[in-house]
Protein backbone atom coordinates (compact mmCIF):
# COMPACT_ATOMS: atom_id res chain seq x y z
CA UNK A 1 0.00 0.00 0.00
CA UNK A 2 1.65 3.09 -1.30
CA UNK A 3 -0.01 6.77 -0.56
CA UNK A 4 -0.01 8.73 -4.22
CA UNK A 5 -1.22 12.89 -4.08
CA UNK A 6 -1.72 15.09 -6.79
CA UNK A 7 -1.22 18.35 -7.42
CA UNK A 8 -2.49 21.14 -9.77
CA UNK A 9 -3.57 19.62 -13.13
CA UNK A 10 -2.41 16.60 -12.45
CA UNK A 11 -5.14 16.54 -9.58
CA UNK A 12 -7.61 17.88 -11.46
CA UNK A 13 -7.48 14.93 -14.48
CA UNK A 14 -7.72 12.17 -11.75
CA UNK A 15 -10.58 13.79 -9.61
CA UNK A 16 -8.74 13.23 -6.38
CA UNK A 17 -6.17 14.95 -4.49
CA UNK A 18 -5.09 11.44 -2.73
CA UNK A 19 -5.59 7.90 -2.72
CA UNK A 20 -4.08 4.85 -1.57
CA UNK A 21 -2.72 2.30 -3.86
CA UNK A 22 -2.24 -1.77 -3.77
CA UNK A 23 0.69 -1.74 -5.61
CA UNK A 24 3.80 -4.17 -6.61
CA UNK A 25 5.58 -1.34 -8.81
CA UNK A 26 8.97 -1.26 -8.34
CA UNK A 27 9.36 2.24 -9.48
CA UNK A 28 7.72 5.10 -10.52
CA UNK A 29 7.50 4.22 -13.88
CA UNK A 30 5.94 0.89 -13.09
CA UNK A 31 3.25 2.34 -10.92
CA UNK A 32 2.53 5.06 -13.70
CA UNK A 33 2.37 2.46 -16.22
CA UNK A 34 -0.01 0.47 -13.96
CA UNK A 35 -2.08 3.70 -13.28
CA UNK A 36 -2.46 4.23 -16.64
CA UNK A 37 -3.57 1.22 -17.51
CA UNK A 38 -6.29 1.96 -15.10
CA UNK A 39 -9.05 4.30 -16.05
CA UNK A 40 -9.00 6.61 -18.83
CA UNK A 41 -8.74 9.94 -16.68
CA UNK A 42 -5.03 8.34 -15.31
CA UNK A 43 -4.11 7.37 -19.05
CA UNK A 44 -5.19 11.57 -19.48
CA UNK A 45 -3.12 12.59 -16.58
CA UNK A 46 0.18 10.70 -17.76
CA UNK A 47 -0.14 10.95 -20.89
CA UNK A 48 3.13 12.88 -21.33
CA UNK A 49 5.86 12.29 -18.27
CA UNK A 50 7.90 14.95 -19.09
CA UNK A 51 5.54 17.61 -18.03
CA UNK A 52 5.71 16.05 -14.80
CA UNK A 53 7.68 16.08 -11.74
CA UNK A 54 7.56 13.40 -8.84
CA UNK A 55 8.41 13.63 -5.09
CA UNK A 56 8.74 10.31 -3.05
CA UNK A 57 8.05 10.67 0.60
CA UNK A 58 8.55 14.77 0.00
CA UNK A 59 11.53 15.06 -2.19
CA UNK A 60 11.83 15.85 -5.03
CA UNK A 61 13.08 12.73 -7.43
CA UNK A 62 13.14 10.59 -10.48
CA UNK A 63 10.89 8.37 -12.97
CA UNK A 64 13.30 5.39 -12.95
CA UNK A 65 13.55 5.81 -8.56
CA UNK A 66 12.78 2.66 -6.59
CA UNK A 67 9.69 2.27 -4.17
CA UNK A 68 10.78 0.29 -2.09
CA UNK A 69 10.42 1.85 1.52
CA UNK A 70 8.16 4.99 -0.03
CA UNK A 71 5.02 5.79 2.03
CA UNK A 72 3.76 8.51 -0.15
CA UNK A 73 4.18 9.37 -3.97
CA UNK A 74 3.47 12.56 -5.59
CA UNK A 75 2.65 13.69 -8.92
CA UNK A 76 2.59 17.18 -9.98
CA UNK A 77 3.67 19.95 -12.94
CA UNK A 78 6.24 21.65 -12.89
CA UNK A 79 6.22 23.71 -10.24
CA UNK A 80 5.12 28.03 -10.21
CA UNK A 81 6.11 29.38 -7.12
CA UNK A 82 7.84 32.72 -5.83
CA UNK B 1 16.50 32.02 9.35
CA UNK B 2 12.89 32.40 9.54
CA UNK B 3 10.52 30.88 6.82
CA UNK B 4 6.98 31.07 7.04
CA UNK B 5 3.89 29.43 4.66
CA UNK B 6 0.69 31.22 5.50
CA UNK B 7 -2.75 31.52 3.45
CA UNK B 8 -2.98 35.02 5.48
CA UNK B 9 -1.58 38.21 3.92
CA UNK B 10 1.42 39.88 5.07
CA UNK B 11 2.28 43.46 5.23
CA UNK B 12 5.77 43.33 3.20
CA UNK B 13 7.29 46.95 4.79
CA UNK B 14 6.50 45.65 8.27
CA UNK B 15 8.07 42.53 7.46
CA UNK B 16 11.41 44.58 6.21
CA UNK B 17 10.92 46.74 9.10
CA UNK B 18 10.97 43.82 11.57
CA UNK B 19 13.68 41.69 9.51
CA UNK B 20 15.94 45.20 9.42
CA UNK B 21 15.58 46.44 12.95
CA UNK B 22 18.19 46.24 15.93
CA UNK B 23 21.33 44.74 13.41
CA UNK B 24 24.86 46.40 14.15
CA UNK B 25 26.59 44.38 11.76
CA UNK B 26 24.72 44.26 9.09
CA UNK B 27 25.36 46.94 6.14
CA UNK B 28 22.85 45.58 3.50
CA UNK B 29 19.52 44.62 3.49
CA UNK B 30 17.81 42.85 -0.11
CA UNK B 31 13.92 42.22 -0.36
CA UNK B 32 12.12 41.19 -3.10
CA UNK B 33 8.71 40.90 -2.99
CA UNK B 34 6.46 39.13 -5.80
CA UNK B 35 2.91 40.66 -6.60
CA UNK B 36 -0.40 39.10 -8.05
CA UNK B 37 -0.43 40.42 -11.27
CA UNK B 38 -2.46 41.15 -13.84
CA UNK B 39 -0.94 40.03 -16.78
CA UNK B 40 -3.68 39.94 -19.64
CA UNK B 41 -6.20 41.69 -18.11
CA UNK B 42 -9.34 40.53 -16.98
CA UNK B 43 -7.15 38.85 -13.85
CA UNK B 44 -10.09 38.06 -11.36
CA UNK B 45 -7.54 36.32 -8.34
CA UNK B 46 -4.68 34.28 -8.43
CA UNK B 47 -5.06 30.81 -6.88
CA UNK B 48 -1.98 29.29 -5.27
CA UNK B 49 -1.93 25.50 -4.29
CA UNK B 50 1.03 23.96 -2.23
CA UNK B 51 1.80 20.31 -1.12
CA UNK B 52 2.26 20.86 2.80
CA UNK B 53 4.86 19.12 4.64
CA UNK B 54 7.08 19.59 1.66
CA UNK B 55 6.41 23.05 0.92
CA UNK B 56 8.04 23.58 4.66
CA UNK B 57 10.87 21.55 3.70
CA UNK B 58 11.60 22.44 0.57
CA UNK B 59 12.16 26.14 1.39
CA UNK B 60 13.99 25.06 4.47
CA UNK B 61 16.37 23.46 2.33
CA UNK B 62 16.75 26.38 -0.26
CA UNK B 63 16.95 28.69 2.50
CA UNK B 64 20.51 26.92 4.02
CA UNK B 65 21.73 26.19 0.89
CA UNK B 66 22.01 29.89 0.63
CA UNK B 67 23.31 30.66 4.44
CA UNK B 68 25.62 28.50 3.28
CA UNK B 69 26.86 30.30 -0.12
CA UNK B 70 27.14 33.50 1.07
CA UNK B 71 27.76 35.15 4.22
CA UNK B 72 24.43 36.25 5.41
CA UNK B 73 23.84 37.01 8.90
CA UNK B 74 19.68 36.37 8.63
CA UNK B 75 17.76 35.58 5.69
CA UNK B 76 13.05 35.45 5.66
CA UNK B 77 10.66 33.91 3.40
CA UNK B 78 7.17 34.53 3.79
CA UNK B 79 5.22 32.48 0.64
CA UNK B 80 1.16 32.38 0.75
CA UNK B 81 -1.00 30.11 -0.53
CA UNK B 82 -5.02 30.24 -1.10
CA UNK B 83 -6.51 32.45 -3.24
CA UNK B 84 -4.74 35.98 -3.95
CA UNK B 85 -6.22 39.06 -5.05
CA UNK B 86 -4.66 41.05 -7.82
CA UNK B 87 -1.82 43.44 -6.23
CA UNK B 88 -1.46 41.84 -3.13
CA UNK B 89 2.14 40.08 -1.87
CA UNK B 90 2.38 36.64 -2.53
CA UNK B 91 5.52 36.40 -1.28
CA UNK B 92 8.94 38.15 -0.19
CA UNK B 93 12.56 37.23 0.70
CA UNK B 94 14.82 39.32 2.58
CA UNK B 95 18.51 39.02 2.82
CA UNK B 96 21.23 40.55 5.55
CA UNK B 97 24.85 41.39 4.86
CA UNK B 98 27.43 42.76 5.59
CA UNK B 99 28.36 43.57 2.09
CA UNK B 100 25.84 44.64 -0.57
CA UNK B 101 26.76 42.00 -3.12
CA UNK B 102 26.21 38.89 -1.01
CA UNK B 103 22.57 39.94 0.05
CA UNK B 104 22.05 40.66 -3.68
CA UNK B 105 23.02 37.48 -5.02
CA UNK B 106 21.36 35.33 -2.28
CA UNK B 107 18.20 36.71 -2.66
CA UNK B 108 18.33 36.76 -6.59
CA UNK B 109 19.62 33.33 -5.70
CA UNK B 110 16.52 32.27 -3.29
CA UNK B 111 13.73 33.44 -6.10
CA UNK B 112 14.84 31.06 -8.59
CA UNK B 113 14.99 28.21 -6.72
CA UNK B 114 11.72 29.59 -4.67
CA UNK B 115 10.09 29.24 -8.24
CA UNK B 116 11.17 26.45 -9.34
CA UNK B 117 12.09 23.91 -6.97
CA UNK B 118 8.95 24.76 -3.66
CA UNK B 119 5.83 22.94 -4.57
CA UNK B 120 3.76 25.72 -5.51
CA UNK B 121 1.45 25.64 -8.11
CA UNK B 122 -0.03 28.85 -9.82
CA UNK B 123 -3.84 28.91 -11.29
CA UNK B 124 -4.91 32.78 -12.71
CA UNK B 125 -9.00 32.95 -12.22
CA UNK B 126 -10.34 35.48 -15.22
CA UNK B 127 -13.70 36.07 -15.77
CA UNK B 128 -13.42 33.83 -19.17
CA UNK B 129 -11.39 30.85 -17.65
CA UNK B 130 -9.28 29.62 -15.03
CA UNK B 131 -5.92 28.46 -16.59
CA UNK B 132 -2.69 26.59 -14.49
CA UNK B 133 0.26 29.01 -15.00
CA UNK B 134 2.86 27.53 -16.90
CA UNK B 135 6.84 26.88 -15.89
CA UNK B 136 9.03 28.24 -18.89
CA UNK B 137 12.07 27.06 -19.91
CA UNK B 138 13.47 30.94 -18.38
CA UNK B 139 12.91 29.39 -15.18
CA UNK B 140 14.76 26.79 -15.17
CA UNK B 141 17.86 27.92 -17.21
CA UNK B 142 18.37 30.49 -14.48
CA UNK B 143 19.15 27.88 -11.91
CA UNK B 144 21.93 27.17 -14.09
CA UNK B 145 23.50 30.28 -13.52
CA UNK B 146 23.97 28.51 -9.61
CA UNK B 147 25.45 25.66 -10.88
CA UNK B 148 29.18 26.31 -11.22
CA UNK C 1 10.50 57.92 -10.54
CA UNK C 2 10.87 59.40 -7.18
CA UNK C 3 14.67 60.66 -5.93
CA UNK C 4 14.75 61.64 -2.62
CA UNK C 5 18.17 63.66 -1.02
CA UNK C 6 17.26 64.12 2.61
CA UNK C 7 19.32 64.65 6.44
CA UNK C 8 15.88 62.94 7.90
CA UNK C 9 15.45 59.75 9.01
CA UNK C 10 13.24 57.66 7.02
CA UNK C 11 11.25 54.59 7.89
CA UNK C 12 12.33 51.69 4.63
CA UNK C 13 9.10 49.43 5.44
CA UNK C 14 6.84 52.48 5.15
CA UNK C 15 8.43 53.42 1.61
CA UNK C 16 8.65 49.95 0.22
CA UNK C 17 4.73 49.86 1.15
CA UNK C 18 3.99 53.00 -0.44
CA UNK C 19 6.22 52.48 -3.69
CA UNK C 20 4.14 48.88 -3.86
CA UNK C 21 1.02 49.94 -3.63
CA UNK C 22 -1.89 49.81 -5.39
CA UNK C 23 0.29 48.42 -8.86
CA UNK C 24 -1.86 46.13 -11.14
CA UNK C 25 0.89 45.22 -13.56
CA UNK C 26 3.68 45.06 -11.27
CA UNK C 27 4.67 41.59 -10.31
CA UNK C 28 7.97 42.14 -8.66
CA UNK C 29 9.30 44.62 -6.37
CA UNK C 30 12.88 44.71 -5.05
CA UNK C 31 14.34 47.07 -2.60
CA UNK C 32 17.86 47.66 -0.94
CA UNK C 33 18.73 49.29 2.54
CA UNK C 34 21.94 50.33 3.03
CA UNK C 35 22.31 50.46 7.13
CA UNK C 36 25.22 52.02 9.35
CA UNK C 37 27.45 49.11 10.25
CA UNK C 38 29.68 48.98 13.12
CA UNK C 39 32.79 47.85 10.76
CA UNK C 40 35.58 47.28 13.50
CA UNK C 41 33.45 47.81 16.78
CA UNK C 42 33.49 51.78 18.58
CA UNK C 43 31.77 53.45 16.31
CA UNK C 44 29.37 56.19 17.33
CA UNK C 45 28.40 57.59 14.05
CA UNK C 46 28.40 58.07 10.12
CA UNK C 47 28.59 61.39 9.30
CA UNK C 48 27.62 61.90 4.64
CA UNK C 49 28.83 64.91 3.40
CA UNK C 50 27.57 65.08 0.11
CA UNK C 51 27.41 68.49 -3.00
CA UNK C 52 24.15 70.17 -2.96
CA UNK C 53 23.02 70.67 -6.58
CA UNK C 54 25.02 67.82 -8.00
CA UNK C 55 24.04 64.82 -5.69
CA UNK C 56 20.05 65.30 -7.29
CA UNK C 57 21.45 66.14 -10.58
CA UNK C 58 23.75 62.69 -10.37
CA UNK C 59 21.00 60.32 -8.87
CA UNK C 60 18.58 61.36 -11.40
CA UNK C 61 21.22 60.42 -14.20
CA UNK C 62 21.72 57.37 -12.63
CA UNK C 63 18.07 56.58 -12.61
CA UNK C 64 16.90 57.81 -16.01
CA UNK C 65 20.36 55.59 -17.07
CA UNK C 66 18.55 52.73 -15.16
CA UNK C 67 14.77 53.40 -16.97
CA UNK C 68 15.85 53.64 -20.03
CA UNK C 69 17.87 50.03 -19.89
CA UNK C 70 15.07 48.29 -18.48
CA UNK C 71 11.44 47.63 -18.56
CA UNK C 72 10.48 49.79 -15.36
CA UNK C 73 7.01 50.54 -13.99
CA UNK C 74 8.73 52.43 -11.35
CA UNK C 75 11.96 53.49 -9.27
CA UNK C 76 12.95 54.65 -5.99
CA UNK C 77 16.14 56.25 -4.25
CA UNK C 78 16.24 57.92 -1.19
CA UNK C 79 19.80 58.98 0.54
CA UNK C 80 20.44 60.35 3.28
CA UNK C 81 23.42 63.07 4.60
CA UNK C 82 24.51 64.67 8.14
CA UNK C 83 24.55 62.42 11.02
CA UNK C 84 23.81 58.44 11.29
CA UNK C 85 23.64 56.31 14.62
CA UNK C 86 24.66 52.91 13.82
CA UNK C 87 21.99 51.08 12.68
CA UNK C 88 19.84 53.30 10.66
CA UNK C 89 19.38 53.35 7.22
CA UNK C 90 21.96 55.09 4.95
CA UNK C 91 19.51 54.76 2.30
CA UNK C 92 17.50 52.80 -0.32
CA UNK C 93 16.44 51.81 -3.49
CA UNK C 94 13.66 50.39 -4.75
CA UNK C 95 12.64 48.91 -8.58
CA UNK C 96 9.23 47.72 -10.02
CA UNK C 97 8.84 45.95 -12.98
CA UNK C 98 6.75 42.99 -14.46
CA UNK C 99 9.15 40.36 -13.82
CA UNK C 100 11.88 39.70 -10.97
CA UNK C 101 15.04 39.75 -13.46
CA UNK C 102 14.84 43.25 -14.48
CA UNK C 103 13.50 44.38 -10.77
CA UNK C 104 17.11 42.88 -9.62
CA UNK C 105 19.21 44.10 -12.26
CA UNK C 106 18.39 47.52 -12.16
CA UNK C 107 18.39 47.83 -8.35
CA UNK C 108 22.06 46.02 -8.19
CA UNK C 109 22.59 48.58 -11.18
CA UNK C 110 21.29 51.79 -9.49
CA UNK C 111 23.19 50.54 -5.89
CA UNK C 112 26.72 50.32 -8.49
CA UNK C 113 26.21 53.39 -9.53
CA UNK C 114 25.16 55.64 -6.65
CA UNK C 115 28.14 54.03 -4.23
CA UNK C 116 30.62 55.49 -7.38
CA UNK C 117 29.09 58.45 -8.72
CA UNK C 118 27.08 60.11 -6.76
CA UNK C 119 28.67 62.78 -5.02
CA UNK C 120 28.72 61.64 -1.01
CA UNK C 121 31.78 60.74 1.29
CA UNK C 122 31.66 58.75 4.13
CA UNK C 123 33.35 59.48 7.31
CA UNK C 124 33.27 56.81 10.40
CA UNK C 125 33.33 58.77 13.95
CA UNK C 126 34.36 56.33 16.94
CA UNK C 127 36.00 57.28 20.55
CA UNK C 128 39.54 56.79 19.06
CA UNK C 129 39.55 58.92 15.89
CA UNK C 130 37.66 59.89 12.71
CA UNK C 131 38.72 58.47 9.35
CA UNK C 132 36.90 58.92 5.85
CA UNK C 133 35.82 55.40 3.97
CA UNK C 134 37.95 54.93 1.07
CA UNK C 135 36.49 53.67 -2.18
CA UNK C 136 37.84 50.30 -3.10
CA UNK C 137 38.78 49.31 -6.29
CA UNK C 138 36.07 46.82 -5.94
CA UNK C 139 33.82 49.81 -6.36
CA UNK C 140 35.09 50.76 -9.98
CA UNK C 141 35.10 47.05 -11.05
CA UNK C 142 31.38 46.49 -10.31
CA UNK C 143 30.61 49.68 -12.93
CA UNK C 144 32.64 47.39 -15.44
CA UNK C 145 30.02 44.63 -15.27
CA UNK C 146 27.69 47.05 -16.68
CA UNK C 147 29.36 48.41 -19.35
CA UNK C 148 28.50 45.94 -21.97
CA UNK D 1 36.76 84.55 -11.52
CA UNK D 2 36.31 80.84 -10.80
CA UNK D 3 34.14 79.21 -7.56
CA UNK D 4 36.25 76.95 -6.52
CA UNK D 5 34.20 74.12 -3.60
CA UNK D 6 36.47 71.07 -2.20
CA UNK D 7 34.57 68.01 -0.35
CA UNK D 8 35.96 65.82 2.47
CA UNK D 9 39.24 65.66 3.01
CA UNK D 10 40.37 67.98 0.62
CA UNK D 11 38.23 70.25 1.98
CA UNK D 12 39.66 69.86 5.43
CA UNK D 13 43.40 69.96 4.06
CA UNK D 14 42.42 73.13 2.37
CA UNK D 15 40.26 74.21 5.21
CA UNK D 16 37.43 75.99 3.50
CA UNK D 17 34.86 74.44 1.69
CA UNK D 18 34.92 76.91 -0.90
CA UNK D 19 36.45 80.52 -2.47
CA UNK D 20 36.64 82.30 -5.64
CA UNK D 21 39.54 82.31 -7.31
CA UNK D 22 41.08 84.93 -10.22
CA UNK D 23 42.53 82.71 -12.53
CA UNK D 24 43.79 82.42 -16.01
CA UNK D 25 44.01 78.56 -15.99
CA UNK D 26 42.99 77.09 -19.26
CA UNK D 27 42.13 73.83 -18.10
CA UNK D 28 41.59 72.24 -14.39
CA UNK D 29 45.69 70.42 -14.37
CA UNK D 30 46.64 74.21 -14.93
CA UNK D 31 44.56 75.45 -12.26
CA UNK D 32 45.69 72.97 -9.84
CA UNK D 33 49.40 73.75 -10.64
CA UNK D 34 48.69 77.42 -10.19
CA UNK D 35 46.68 76.01 -6.76
CA UNK D 36 49.54 74.08 -5.46
CA UNK D 37 52.39 76.61 -6.03
CA UNK D 38 50.38 78.84 -3.35
CA UNK D 39 50.03 77.49 0.06
CA UNK D 40 51.12 74.20 1.61
CA UNK D 41 47.78 73.26 2.42
CA UNK D 42 47.18 73.44 -1.35
CA UNK D 43 50.39 71.46 -2.11
CA UNK D 44 49.05 68.71 0.51
CA UNK D 45 45.18 68.80 -1.07
CA UNK D 46 46.39 68.35 -4.64
CA UNK D 47 49.96 66.04 -3.60
CA UNK D 48 48.34 63.65 -5.49
CA UNK D 49 45.71 64.08 -8.01
CA UNK D 50 45.39 60.04 -8.80
CA UNK D 51 43.39 59.75 -5.65
CA UNK D 52 40.84 63.21 -6.49
CA UNK D 53 37.65 63.77 -9.18
CA UNK D 54 37.26 66.71 -10.52
CA UNK D 55 33.14 68.45 -11.36
CA UNK D 56 32.90 70.96 -13.99
CA UNK D 57 29.35 72.87 -13.19
CA UNK D 58 28.22 69.93 -11.42
CA UNK D 59 29.04 67.46 -13.80
CA UNK D 60 32.06 64.85 -13.09
CA UNK D 61 34.84 65.84 -15.76
CA UNK D 62 38.29 65.19 -16.38
CA UNK D 63 41.89 66.96 -15.34
CA UNK D 64 42.70 67.95 -18.85
CA UNK D 65 39.09 69.62 -19.52
CA UNK D 66 39.50 73.13 -20.49
CA UNK D 67 37.81 76.01 -17.89
CA UNK D 68 36.23 78.02 -20.64
CA UNK D 69 32.82 78.93 -19.51
CA UNK D 70 33.06 77.00 -16.75
CA UNK D 71 31.51 78.84 -13.49
CA UNK D 72 32.39 76.26 -10.51
CA UNK D 73 34.81 73.77 -10.19
CA UNK D 74 34.81 71.04 -7.54
CA UNK D 75 37.43 68.74 -6.08
CA UNK D 76 36.83 65.76 -3.64
CA UNK D 77 37.93 62.33 -3.39
CA UNK D 78 36.79 58.86 -5.01
CA UNK D 79 32.71 59.53 -3.94
CA UNK D 80 31.84 56.71 -1.27
CA UNK D 81 27.79 56.92 -1.35
CA UNK D 82 25.69 54.00 -0.99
Amino acid sequence: MIEVVYFAWVRERIGVPRESVETEAATVADLVEELRGREKRYAAAFADVSALRVALDQELSEFDAALEGVREVAFFPPMTGG
Amino acid sequence: MRVRVQEAPFDAGAELDAFTHGRREVGAVVSFTGIVRDTKGGLIRMEIEHYPGMTEKAIAGIAEQAMVRWDLADLLVIHRHGPLPVGQPIMMVATAAAHRRAAFEAADYLMDYLKSRAPFWKKEVTEADEAWVEATPEDEDALSRWQR
